[in-house]
């Protein structure tokens, strides 16, 4: 009943792992899978081994956490083995392979791309990391042109796999950098990276608690964002798009699609609910399209009619 | 996820050259074997496992316990926890094994379950003063020391004085418990499960979020998380981490590390 | 012991109302004021009455609210009599009164503050209303010189009352825009303004429930990002900063001072604490100063030692 | 604040020409006098005092009520609340004055309190027809009508009514309630101060949050909003609304409406 087919790939269903939880080693994406994820996402792969900021790297808020892992990574030569060592489980199960990748430009993105290209089964581009720092992430993210020459470089070396951007909400105009993803290839989005970006200070100390200070907001709060900007960017382009942000319940999923949403990831909500969240989402969007007697495909963008 | 609480170091105790434990002025509802992540404000956040309520001991191996060796009493860190998994107490007569800093979480297990279960120690160190907490271990029951340059009691591996104590004694033990480094730990599982005494192992890795969702900690193959899964694991769960049990770790790039 | 002097202005404690609570009448007001508010703020007032947007005009979210009121107002000339109703009252009490202004550009803002100042001890610029539409709000506080322009028309025909700007945290970098007001004569920065916006879309009906389908989050969610703006700006420009965002326990307001603000106004927590949270606020923060042992403006900044 | 209840149209009763009662698939547990806040996806939403657990009922006084009058049954509303004060009984005997669309709050009220309290209602309406629910007010007790065109009932005002009844019948009456124009209500008010009997009263005003927080429904001069504070008021707090209380009102602007 949640079959869903995107960029002529079946999906079991259209509830995703999100990049940057569970995503370090293969074996914790696999675990994901086993709870029912019709696709996993893996952390943001860069080129270079990468260590990322010092703990705390998360901190509690209301409503969510904020995050500033600093995108640590073993660089994607070294990453592919772990990718490589479950690909065999996971096709088994169904579950897609998301990889999610990083760089400080065009280059960097289509050097990663090429050779993680193989091991996915689609490609996201992470342009909108809020704390990466440098010229890496939202900095990218926040620039139509950089938006654009990142997507389109990606396109130019990635033949078969479809190329998604993911978008930061931390922008005046979420259309213009979604329009710009899209005249330059993109075959989907995924809307929104992490909110903010936060801080929190210990007023004990008078210190910040993140290690990097500053952090991207996710989790419960940042859902009506979410949908407002799934909202924003389906009324601006004809890409399928991943809504992101918030969910934890299959309502939660529901109103993603309504807002224009063709599938949803899952971050934060594994905290919230336990790492069995995906199948538990699934259920409850089955039970919401039974009571209701519709089918998936008919509520996406249902709230633009 | 708690944010963390702000205590005082009421006392520093030298434990040995290259151990000190960090007494708080608050307590924590802890079990043992459970950990608290440790932040130094603009430093750093680690994970550290309970010796008390209210200490922790920590050796210094690298940056951030050099800084925390360099603090002073009066000033403030943060602790969140308990984290984790702990030690369970199973059946009357429990052997703990202890290997260095190891003896952290073992020495709060081995004195949490000594009033009614009868307690034999396998303490290892470098050296003599490597050997952390002898005597609150020997008031716990019957303490076998080990010291790699042998400056004290048994002059070699923890594990060879385990088998023969399993041999010679033949003392049935219900459970064996332990922590230390990892390949003590490999070797402490084989001979249980050749004398076919359960046991329960306490790993460490490289933490951050400490509660299960950064998958910073998860190890191979069923990507089972060392800080919410465990970091005690019974030894029918090592089965499913063993591959990278004894083998290899992550630093915390998630580069494996051998 | 909360005695605070900004802009030369004595205020009796930092605990201020900020705009669009209780803020439509002289009545409404002058009861915040009784209730302990150092300073009470009126809603956004503009050249010409204005009905505001149709009901719903909030919803509650996780950690907070969304609103779409729509800057409903009387129009400037009407609403000074509301405030003229009650400055003898609100001056025996020792509250300032904070008028809050929008326009759609230099010149309407100007006519604005012109007819206002004489009213009022302190006038604030609403460049930051992302609901407003239009030309309203959140386009100027999102746009460096458009900002620029409208402060310093604004400081061109207001002598004696300080002039602060309200600013937005929907933009790319908060500290272009801080230094941009600062550049034009600004006296002071109110920082932060509502989030996003947000949707909620009700899965039943598929519409999305706000009159206006989206509107500003403010409540507790929002306080680490609100922190953040506050911190960036404090680091940005010499201005006092008065933080807004999330605060409900004297110990945000702390944490807020500590990030950089001089004083804070407090909104939505009204709702979680009831009208008396100046009272209660005031009394925590004393709290913590005398544990402490220490003085208000010695925290101010701290974080960033 | 909750969100909008989704809730479907029942059924529609005409009760007049210009009043529906709406009856919804859903209950909600109310106190006479409380209202809710009722949404039309797309159009607007504005508080209506509950007849019943599961009904509304609505002059068509402008665009809004417009909109609900053209609904059909099997339509989907939003309800939230039940929010404000409520009409308290106090004593033995009654007497509630109802003006057209305010039987609305005073029909769930009489019929709520008439189990263990002796009821007397002055209902008035415009017409025959506008009397609201009189038949279910004359299960509750005495019942005066009153017509401003003489069609039923007494041809005149409800106070005239009421002042005749106090004066003639000397009845003693340990509450007055009311509901209705506001230039009634303050007549009803100023009859009971006279008489010295306790009134409690229900204020209308444009709302917008429902929940105390936007300040729209704010009366002068202590600031009360009706939305919290009210709508019920004893005539003790109506003191502290004096210069606003059938004087004038406030549009969705802040404008003063004379």
């Amino acid at each position: 009943m949640l079959k869903t087919n995107l960029f002529g790939i079946d999906f079991k269903n259209p509830v995703f792992l999100a990049a940057g939880i569970m995503g370090e080693t293969g074996s914790a994406l696999k675990r994901m899978g086993k709870n029912g994820a019709g696709a996993v996402c893996t952390k943001s792969i860069g080129l270079e081994k990468k260590m990322g900021h010092n703990n705390p790297t998360m901190v509690e808020v209301e409503g969510g956490f904020l995050n500033a892992m600093g995108l640590p990574n073993p660089g994607i030569n070294e990453y592919v083995g772990e990718i490589e060592e479950i690909r065999d489980d996971l096709k088994k199960m169904g579950v897609k392979i998301i990889g999610s990748i990083y760089g400080k430009d065009s280059n960097e993105f289509s050097k990663v791309a090429e050779t993680i290209s193989p091991f996915v089964d689609v490609i996201e581009l992470n342009i909108s990391c809020p704390h990466a720092g440098g010229f890496y992430g939202a900095q990218i993210g926040q620039n139509p042109d950089l938006s654009h020459s990142v997507v389109s470089a990606v396109k130019d070396c990635v033949n078969k796999q479809p190329v998604m951007a993911k978008l930061t909400p931390n922008v005046a105009d979420i259309k213009e950098i979604a329009k710009s993803v899209e005249d330059a290839g993109a075959d989907g989005i995924v809307a929104i990276n992490t909110l903010g970006p936060g801080m929190v200070i210990d007023i004990e100390t008078k210190k910040p608690i993140l290690g990097n200070k500053f952090g991207g907001m996710s989790g419960k709060a940042i859902k009506p964002i979410a949908i407002k900007n799934v909202y924003d960017i389906y009324s601006a382009v004809e890409l399928p798009i991943i809504g992101v942000g918030g969910i934890t319940m299959g309502l939660d999923a529901i109103e993603f699609m309504l807002a224009g949403a063709s599938a949803v990831q899952v971050g934060t909500g594994v905290y919230y609910r336990g790492y069995d969240i995906f199948d538990k989402i699934c259920e409850e969007m089955e039970q919401f399209l039974i009571e209701k007697n519709i089918k998936l495909k008919d509520i996406v963008g249902g709230a633009h009619e | 996820m708690e944010k963390p609480t702000i205590c005082k170091i009421k006392k520093i105790v030298e434990e040995s050259p290259t151990v000190k434990t960090f007494i708080l002025n608050k307590e924590f509802d802890f079990k043992p074997g459970q950990f608290a992540m440790i932040w130094i404000p603009e430093i750093d956040e680690k994970p550290f496992g309970f010796v008390s309520k209210n200490s922790f001991s920590v050796a210094k191996v690298g940056r951030f316990t050099e800084a925390l060796h360099n603090l002073k009493e009066g000033d403030l860190i943060g602790v969140r926890g308990p984290y984790g998994t702990s030690f369970k107490p199973m059946g009357y007569k429990i052997l703990a094994v202890a290997g260095g800093i190891g003896s952290a979480p073992i020495i709060s297990a081995v004195e949490n379950f000594s009033e009614n279960i009868e307690i034999t120690t396998i303490l290892g160190g470098r050296t003599k003063e490597e050997l952390l907490f002898k005597d609150r271990f020997e008031k716990c029951g019957k303490l076998y020391s080990c010291t790699d340059d042998g400056s004290y009691g048994y002059n070699g591996f923890t594990t060879t004085k385990m088998e023969e104590i399993l041999k010679t004694e033949n003392k049935k033990f219900d459970l064996i418990i332990t922590c230390g480094p990892e390949i003590m730990m490999k070797k402490v599982v084989e001979i249980a499960n050749k004398y076919n005494i359960p046991v329960q192992v306490s790993l460490e890795r490289f933490m951050k979020c400490g509660i299960g969702i950064c998958g910073q900690c998860a190890v191979d193959g069923e990507g089972l998380c060392v800080c919410k899964d465990g970091p005690v694991f019974f030894g029918d769960e090592l089965k499913y981490i063993k591959e990278e049990f004894g083998n290899y770790r992550r630093d915390g790039s998630g580069a494996i590390v051998k």
